[in-house]
Parts: structure tokens; sequence; C-alpha cells
């Protein structure tokens, strides 16, 4: 039980770094929101669900999936509007690979 | 000592900064999220004061000992109270202060306060 | 491993805060302050296993809400704002981008 | 319900305030107010005769006791405040309908009296409460009150002034709540009693030592002491008139009486006075109050404002016999807090009265209302007088005592200082008193009438009050010297 | 940083992380309490004050230098103050041995309830709760003073048009919260009724009630907010609750006992005790969501006003 709860918070853990990493690395919103988005969830679920694997407790467990199903609903909900009022209001997504380092210099006020 | 009182001097420097946006800056908005920050500040060093080492939150189980102090946390429920209300009222009345006066950079509203007289 | 995993969560945090500081756009800042928000969860819910006590989930569970609607304050707002003003905002954006 | 004496006080008009808005229409608020504020008069004057007659009365809420509940500890000192506070309510509260009918929207008026009320229950709290979380919990209901009451005025400016007031009101509470915690960290108790217990074993700790300057600072920004009196004037002159005239006479009074008992009765006389040079401090502070703001009254244009400014001068009077810190020196703050509140209190209702008759209280506009006016000119008149401390009138009797205490200490000079002081107070009640009468009256106010008996009635109780009080000095003084009595026997590090 | 926006989202952001401090600190109730509040509810009033005032900011053109002076004294002195303190932690410290100790060894006996936060909050010291709120009260009133107005019908249908239509685009939004709020709302019950034996109690359930209807609000637009929520109803709420709280004190009064005297409510008087925290709780939770719902709408109902007055200039 102990290690296969080790095993999820080791890859959540992971994930999680990974997305850190990605929100401040990676050039533009949209790809910094993917980082983000995409682990999130996981890193989220994986680390819950290696919570839920240590202490098999009723009432605790139970706290813990309305936390993870918390998450599932409204963690891609406010990704999505967030991107979409991004494109609303015309923030252009980087295309241009090559502009990179041009654009992050410039991106900075 | 350092490391018995880093805590406190860590919250004091939080306290500092809050205090200086509260009177430094002019921009009415930003003097209440200084306030917030001063009093978020003062709100920490007092949950410092209630900590115990090894001991636990104040409610009652079975099976232990050492609980952390809970008359400071009663004393910041209420004090958390009476600083959303301060700055409820604080905010309305820069928003009001914005419609009267079109501006809520202090300078601003002293000048033409100025020109009132 | 409990705690290796807090330690992970606590980076992530200041990885978050550094993108919320350095922006540039609004965006990034909503997108940053969402994801902290998402990390104090988890913060939350490992603190409770570390500290031995797990029964206080139920502030996970508001830290939760309270991000979600954060999020949607600060959209609506930025909508609105650009909304009463359109030359600004889009200058603004010119700006960030 | 004798014996509940205390909380009443506190819990009519709390409990008032939400019934107040229930009821719609802002006549019916104001008669309710006014039923309430006048009951509250009566307890308090119960509890007065209570305290005269048997001493302390203690009073458990909850039915903990003390260090672990919060309890209410009347004594001399403090019936003696709840009585001004109530009483300066009850008076002032007759003048609000007319002049709130004409000062403020009607569909704020309910709000009004809602927020005038937990103002003055906030108020009574602080003073009834033996517990100094409790005063910091009460000491924010009448701030925020205040603040929202403030920005009710006509002028916008009064809006900028609520907002500093704000600040430099929320800045001092969050002082005090530093204090407090700094204290309670020291000796692990809020009880005021128990604090003054365990506080002098920890007395020479630097914690101790910050907690004081923290409180002591927090309150004189409460106080608007010299130099940070500096959003008072501004506050007082656009606040709705009637709110002016409420909080000139109470809450300066209120920061007064924290300042007492913290330095008396938590942190101990010999403390007080040997940790930091409070007494010099303090004795410079006020006097420098007195000429600073006396002389910038003098240039004012504004009555309202003049007036703000004398009563930062007389927070100046009232902190100078506090610093002379004998029975006699505090026995003349407290007649002065007393007779203060009867003054300011005539006197802006005048304003008052004057603000409703012509829509403005300008200097110029003045001219030649004593005719016109002559009640609430005759009024001023008397006001002024005691203010500047005229013989037969209730300014004279607390001068007389301030100026005895100095003497007493030997401090000839203080007592010059407040002579000159009051040539002063002279000079800007003569300013006024000379335009309403030697000027010409202005065209465009010759049609001027006397004002309503609902503002004379109160204006005129509150001036006999001052012609009273200045003759019969008995009940004022007796209590005065007993709190003053009792401050100095509980304070411990005195041998009594 | 210029953007008040951004300095906003930071200070949610110093929200978010003094409540985890507080978790880590024990301090569970507190961590609550400022997790809706100092990362919820204020930076939501914030928003809505900026989007009426603006939100840049002009460069400081103060004196910053006499300002720093009075932070770097205050400052000082506090870091004086520090030097005689009990250390961090110790358990030897003056607060952890008086007072205190009968909250923790006694609470149980004498009150009966787990939290000993919570019957301290509402029984030991259940006259400075009443105090809160009242200051909650206190600040739903100001606010009411100070931001209600009486809406002309032509402005009315004009700026809600507007306001409706804003929120088109937000459609998985809206259907998302139109799932969760009802759960939003039985949790806040849980929370209000769970109050006793685990974090919680009126104002954390008052403000996530509070929560669930600004975001109703929020989504779909004032007018159909308003239409849900009478305001005229609130305010009677708000007020009586806080008539509620002083009743229980009142009806300890006529039974003899001392205000807010628990024991007087019932034959046995550490059932009297729970029933009173039960009681009181209640009176905290309506004021607190119908003042928090109370101030929302104002500010939303200014920022209206604003909005088409720009359009019309």
């Amino acid at each position: 039980m102990n290690i296969s709860s080790g095993l999820f918070l080791l890859v959540g853990s992971f994930l999680c770094v990974s997305g850190g990493v990605g929100v401040l690395r990676f050039p533009d919103f949209y790809t910094r929101m993917h980082a983000v988005g995409v682990t999130d969830t996981l890193a989220t679920a994986m680390i819950l669900i290696g919570l839920m694997l240590q202490m098999p407790e009723g009432i605790v467990v139970l706290k813990l999936i309305v936390i993870l199903l918390m998450t599932l609903f409204i963690s891609p909900t406010a990704s999505h509007a967030l991107a979409n009022a991004a494109m609303n209001n015309n923030l252009k997504p980087k295309l241009n690979m090559n502009e990179d380092s041009k654009g992050q210099t410039s991106s900075n006020p | 000592m350092i490391l018995g009182l880093y805590n406190y001097w860590i919250v004091v420097v939080l306290m500092m900064i809050g205090f200086y946006i509260v009177i430094a800056h002019g921009n009415l908005v930003k003097k209440i999220i200084g306030l917030t920050i001063f009093q978020t500040s003062v709100f920490i060093f007092y949950i410092s004061i209630a900590k115990v080492n090894g001991g636990t939150a104040p409610i009652i189980a079975e099976g232990i000992q050492l609980y952390s102090n809970p008359l400071p946390h009663v004393l910041i429920l209420t004090a958390i109270v009476v600083g959303i209300a301060t700055t409820a009222v604080g905010l309305a009345l820069a928003v009001r202060i914005k419609e009267a006066y079109g501006s809520i950079e202090e300078d601003e509203i002293q000048k033409k306060d100025n020109l009132d007289c | 491993m409990l705690i290796a995993a807090t330690i992970a969560i606590l980076v992530v945090m200041i990885l978050a805060i550094t993108r919320a500081i350095v922006g540039p756009t609004l965006y990034d800042r909503i997108l940053a302050v969402n994801m902290f928000g998402t990390k104090t969860v988890l913060l939350i819910s490992m603190l409770g296993f570390v500290m031995g006590r797990p029964e206080f989930l139920d502030i996970a569970i508001v830290y939760a809400l309270i991000n979600f609607i954060s999020v949607i304050a600060v959209l609506r707002h930025s909508d609105a704002s650009i909304f009463k003003t359109p030359q600004s905002a889009e200058k603004e954006m010119k700006k960030n981008s | 319900m004798l014996v509940h004496l205390p909380i009443l006080q506190v819990i009519v008009p709390l409990m008032a305030a939400p019934l107040c808005l229930l009821i719609g229409r802002a006549r019916l608020a104001w008669l309710f107010t006014l039923v309430v504020s006048a009951l509250a008069f009566l307890i308090s004057v119960l509890l007065l005769q209570q305290v005269m007659a048997s001493g302390t009365i203690i009073y458990e809420l909850g039915g903990w006791d003390a260090p672990w509940g919060i309890e209410y500890r009347i004594d001399e000192l403090n019936a003696l405040l709840l009585l001004i506070i109530s009483a300066i309510s009850t008076v002032v509260l007759m003048a609000a309908h007319t002049s709130i009918q004409q000062e403020i929207s009607a569909d704020r008026q309910t709000f009004f009296y809602v927020l005038y009320l937990l103002s003055l229950s906030g108020m009574l709290g602080i003073v009834a409460t033996a517990d100094a979380f409790n005063v910091f919990v009460f000491l924010e209901i009448s701030s925020l009150s205040a603040y929202a009451l403030i920005a009710l005025g006509k002028d916008r400016r009064a809006l900028w002034a609520s907002y500093q007031y704000l600040i430099m009101g929320t800045i001092g509470a969050t002082f005090i709540l530093i204090g407090i915690g700094l204290m309670y960290q020291m000796t692990g108790t809020l009880n005021m009693e128990d604090l003054a217990r365990r506080l002098p074993e920890v007395e020479n700790t630097r914690t101790v030592f910050t907690a004081f300057t923290f409180v002591i600072v927090g309150i004189c920004l409460k106080l608007a002491l010299f130099p940070l009196h500096l959003w008072l004037p501004n506050a007082y002159a656009y606040a709705p008139s009637i709110v002016t005239a409420f909080f000139a006479a109470t809450a300066t009074k209120v920061a007064i009486y924290l300042l007492i008992r913290f330095t008396f009765s938590v942190f101990g006389l010999s403390f007080s006075f040997t940790a930091i040079p409070l007494q010099i401090l303090f004795l410079t502070l006020g006097l420098a109050g007195i000429f600073v703001a006396s002389t910038s009254a003098i240039y004012q244009q504004n009555v309202k404002h003049l007036f703000a400014y004398s009563s930062i001068a007389q927070i100046g009077y009232m902190i100078v016999g506090f610093s002379i810190s004998s029975t006699t020196g505090l026995m003349a703050t407290l007649l002065h807090v007393f007779n203060h509140a009867l003054m300011k209190g005539a006197l802006f209702l005048a304003l008052a009265a004057v603000m409703y008759r012509i829509g403005s209280v300008q200097l110029n506009q003045f001219y030649g209302l004593g005719r016109q006016m002559p009640f609430t000119m005759a009024a001023i008149v008397i006001g002024g007088l005691s203010l500047i401390g005229v013989p037969l009138t209730v300014g004279f009797i607390s001068k007389w005592y301030l100026i005895l205490a100095a003497i007493e200490k030997g401090w000839w000079p203080v007592a010059v200082l407040i002579l000159l002081g009051s040539m002063l107070a002279v000079v800007y009640v003569w300013r006024v008193v000379e335009a309403a009468y030697f000027k010409p009256p202005l065209a465009a106010n010759e049609t001027i009438k006397e004002a309503p008996l609902t503002f004379l009635i109160p204006i005129w109780i509150l001036v006999i009050a001052n012609i009273y009080f200045g003759i019969d000095t008995r009940l004022s003084i007796d209590v005065a010297q007993a709190a003053s009595l009792g401050l100095f026997q509980g304070s411990h590090g005195v041998s009594p | 940083m210029k953007d008040l926006l951004a300095a906003i989202m930071l200070s949610g952001i110093y929200g978010l992380l003094s409540a985890s401090f507080f978790v880590a600190m024990d301090a569970v109730d507190v961590a609550f309490t400022e997790a809706s509040v100092g990362a919820g509810i204020s930076t939501l009033l914030m928003l809505a004050a900026i989007t009426i005032t603006g939100h840049s900011e002009d460069p400081v053109r103060h004196k910053p230098v006499l300002a720093a002076i009075v932070v770097f004294i205050t400052g000082g002195m506090l870091i004086y103050g520090t030097l005689d303190m009990p250390y961090f932690g110790t358990a030897q410290a003056p607060v952890h041995l008086h007072v205190v100790p009968r909250y923790i060894t006694e609470s149980m006996q004498e009150i009966g309830v787990p939290n000993i936060v919570t019957s301290v909050l509402a029984s030991y010291r259940a006259f400075d709760t009443l105090g809160e709120v009242v200051v909650i009260f206190t600040a739903g009133m100001g606010v009411l003073a100070l931001l209600s107005m009486v809406h002309g019908p032509m402005e009315k249908a004009e700026f809600e048009s507007i306001n409706d239509s804003m929120h088109e685009k937000y459609l998985i939004l809206r259907i998302v919260t139109k799932i969760l709020i009802p759960f939003i709302l039985i949790y806040a019950l849980y929370v209000q009724f769970h109050g006793d034996y685990g974090p919680g109690g009126g104002f954390q359930a008052g403000v996530i009630f509070a929560a669930a209807i600004i975001l109703y609000a929020m989504l779909f637009g004032m007018r159909t907010a308003r239409r849900v929520v009478n305001q005229a109803l609130v305010r009677l709420i708000a007020a009586f609750g806080v008539l509620f709280y002083g009743s229980v004190g009142v009806v300890s009064l006529l039974n003899g006992k001392n205000f807010l005297d628990y024991s007087a409510l019932s034959a046995d008087p550490v059932a009297g005790q729970h029933l009173g925290i039960l009681l009181i709780e209640l009176g905290v939770g309506f004021t607190v969501a119908s003042v928090m719902v109370i101030i929302f709408f104002n500010f939303e109902g200014r920022r209206k006003k604003s909005n088409t007055t720009e359009t019309k200039v």
C-alpha cells in the first residue's frame, strides 16, 4: 500500500515540477497554459490518489474524492475560460519560433 | 536567538512593507491593499505566538496531549472580520471619491480640494 | 515521500509566483495565480498528512472553490474594463504582447 | 434587572441598531433612536448612582469568571464617561431629524440612524469593557460607523476627509492590536485587571516597553493629539452637522479614557511615567497642541473648522492635566472631558442650526446673525465664553483646577502658558462674535429667521448645563475626584 | 508595480500563502477564514472597486523618504520588542501557561464541544463574537449608506442589457457553475453545522454561502441575480442575524443568568452550551452571508452606473 502511494506521489510531484518549469520557461501564454493545464490536472489527481492510499479512512477519503472531483471540474473549466478570454481579447500566440528570442525580450515591459 | 526569533522578524518585515505601502503610496486602492497586508502580517504575528512545538490543532481528539494555543486563533478570527469590514468601507469610499473627484490619486484630490476652499 | 512531495509543491509554488510577478500579460498572471491556487490546495492536503491530522481537508475544499471564483472574477473584471474603455485596453494589449 | 445594568447599557443601542434598519420611515427611525438613546442615558444615570453608592460594579459576560471570559467593570471613571456619551447623544439626537432632513438625502436617512446607534454602542462598549481585546472590537464598531457617518456629508470633501480618517484610524487600531498582542504574549491574559497584576513581573522587558509604545501611539492617533491631528479638522468640518456635534463632544473623550485606562490601570503609573519620558513628552505635545491649534483656529474662515481646531487645542489641555499626573491634574482632565463635551456639544449644535438656516458656516455668512438668530448666537457666545474659561461657566472650573494642579507641582510656567492659551481662545471666539454682532447683515440673509425649536431646545439644554455646572459643581467635581482618586489608588506601583 | 490588477492578484496570493502558514501553525479555523476572506472576498471587492476606479496607478510622487523613516522606526521598534520575547514555539511561554490551560483541559466538560476554538469563540468570549458580527453589520450598513442608489428605470434597462450580453461567451463556465452551486450551498451548510467538531462555523459558512451567490451573480448577470436574491430581504436577514444572536443573550438575561450565559437555555448546562453555540453560529452565518452579498451587489450596482455615464459622455 505504502509503496503504491509513494509511487503515485512521486509521479505527481514530478508532473507538478515539470508543469512549474514549463510555466516559467515556455515562450508565450498559450504554451504556458498548455504546460499548466495538462500537467496540473494529472499531477493533482496523482497526488490526491497517493494521499488516499496513505490513509484509508472513510471521511478523509471522501473529502479527498470531493477535492479531486472539484479540481477535475474546475481546473479545465478555468483554463478554458482563460484561454477563451485571452483569444477574444486578441492575444496572439507566437507562431514563429525563430522570432522567439526577440519576442521574449520585447515581451518584458 | 536567531533561531528562536527569526519568525517574528519576518513578520516585522512584512508589516513594514504593508505599512510603507499605506503611507507612501498615493493611490487610494493601493493604500487599502497595503492596509490589508499590514493587518494580515499582524495576524501572522498573533498566530505565531500561539504555536507550541510538537503541538497540534486545538480540536480535541483522543490520544493527543499537546495542543496549540486556541485563544489567539479566536482573536484573529475576529480581527480578520474587522479587517474585511474596514476594507469594504475603505473601498466603498474610494469608489465614491472616484465618482466625486474623477481620480483616486491623493495628489490630484488634494489639488482639487484646495481649489474648493 | 510525503515530505518530498511537499517540497516539490513548494518549489512549484515559487515558480508560479515568479511567473505571476514577471507577467508579462494579464493572462499569464491569472494563469500563475490559478496554478498557485491549485498547488495551495495540494499543499494543504499534504500538510494535513504530514502533521498527522488529516481531518482538516475542509480547508482545501474551500481553497479550490475560492480559487475558481477569483479566476472568474479576474476574467470578468478584465472583460469589463476592456468593454469600458476599448482604446486603452487595446493599447495595453499591444504594449504587453 | 438592576444587576444587568452594565450590559444593558451597551446592548440596548446595539440591538436597537438592526431593529432600526427594519423601520423604513426616517421619522419613526429618529423617534426610535431618540427613545433608545434616552434609555441608555437613563441606564447610565442609574449606573452612576449605583457606582457612587456602592463602588465598582463587575459583570461577567456569559457567566464565565474574569480572565477566561470577558467582564464589564464599571467604576467612577467608566460611569462618568458613559453618562457623558449617552447624555450628549440624547441631546444631539433631539435636533437630528430636522437637521438630517436637510443635509442627507431621503433614502439614506435610515442608514444614518442605524450607523448612529452603532457608533453610540461602540463608544459605550469601549468604555464599559475591562477586556483589552474587547476594546479593539468595539473601537472598530465605533470607528467604522464613524467613517460612514462622516462620509454622509453633503460636500465631496467629506468623502476625502472620511477616507483619511479611515486610514489613520485603521493604522491606529492596528497599532493598538499589535500592542495588545505583545502584552498578551508576555502575560498570557487579556483582562485588564489581570494584566495589571501580571505586567509588573515582566515590566523590565523590551517587549512590554514596545507594547506600551504601540498602545500609546495607537491611542494618540485616535485621540488626534498634536502632531497626529491632521485627520480631525476636515472630518469634523465636512461631516453632517449632527455627526460633528456628536463626535466633537464624545469621540476624543473615549480616546482620552483609553489613554487614562491603559496608563494608569493597566501598565501602572510608575511604569507608564518612567519607561518613556511620558510626562515631559505629553506636556510638550499638549502645550504645543494648544498653541499651534489655537493659532490655526484664528485663521480659519469656516467656523466648523475653527471650532475643530479649538477641539484639538482643548485636547491639549486634557493632555497637560494628564501629564501632571497628580490627583488634581487628573481630576482637572476628567472635569475638562465632561465640560468640553458640554461646550462643544452646544457650539456644534448651534452651528448645525446655522447650517440649517443658511446652508453654510463660512465666517462671512455670520454677519449680522446676532440680530436674526439671537438665541442661537447667544448660545455660541456662552459656549465661546465657556471655551475661554470665563467664571460662572464650566470652562472656568476645569481651567481653574488645571492651573491649581500645575501650581501644586510648582510648574509656574505651565500655569502661565495655560492662561496664555486661553487668550488665544479669546481671539478666535471674538472673531465669531464680531461677525455675528458687529457686522451689518448680508443682503442675502435678510430673511433668515431664528432656528426652529427642535434646535433651540437641545442647544439651550446644553448651554444651561454649561452654566449650571459652572456654578453648582458638586456633581462633576465629586465624580471626577472619586474617579481620579480611584485611579491613583488602583494603580499599582503607587502606595495608596 | 503600476498595474493595480497585478497588485491585487499578488495580494490574493499573499492571502493564500498566509493561510497556508496558518495551517502549518495549527490554526485551522483561522486558515479557513483567511482563505475565504483574504484570498476570496477581499480580492473580489478590490476587483469590483478597480473596475470602477480604473486600474492604473500614477508613479509615486510623494516623499517616500519620510514614509521610509516612519516605517523604519516602527519596524526597528518592533524588532527591539521581539528581543525579550519567549522563543518561537516554546511551551513555557506565558501565553501557554495562563488562562489557556483551562480552555484546553476543561472545555470538554464545561461546553462539550471538541473544537476548542469554537468553544472559546462562541461561549467563553461570545461577546467578542457578538462584537464581530456587529462590525460586519456596520460594514454592510456603511457600504449601503455610501453606495446604495435608487435606479431610474431607463438607466436600468440600458446597463443591464450590456451586463448580460457580456456573459454569453462563458457558456461552459455557466454550465459548470450551475452544477457546482448546489454543492457549494450544501457544503456551506456542512461547514455551518460541523463547526463544533472541526474547523468552520458561522462565519466561514456565511462567506461560502455568499460566495455561491456571488458566483451566480457574476456568471448570470446582475439582473438575474437581483431577481433571485431580493435585496430588501437580504437586508432584513442581515439585521435578523444580529438580532438573533443578541436575543439568545437576552433569553439568558430573562432566565436570570448573565448575558450570553447559555446554561440558562436548557436544564442541563452542557446541553444549554451546545444549543447556545449552535444558535449563535446560525446568527453569525445569517449576518455574514447577507452582508457579503449586500457589499458585493452594491459595488456592482455602482459599476453599472459609472459604465453608463461614461458611455453617455
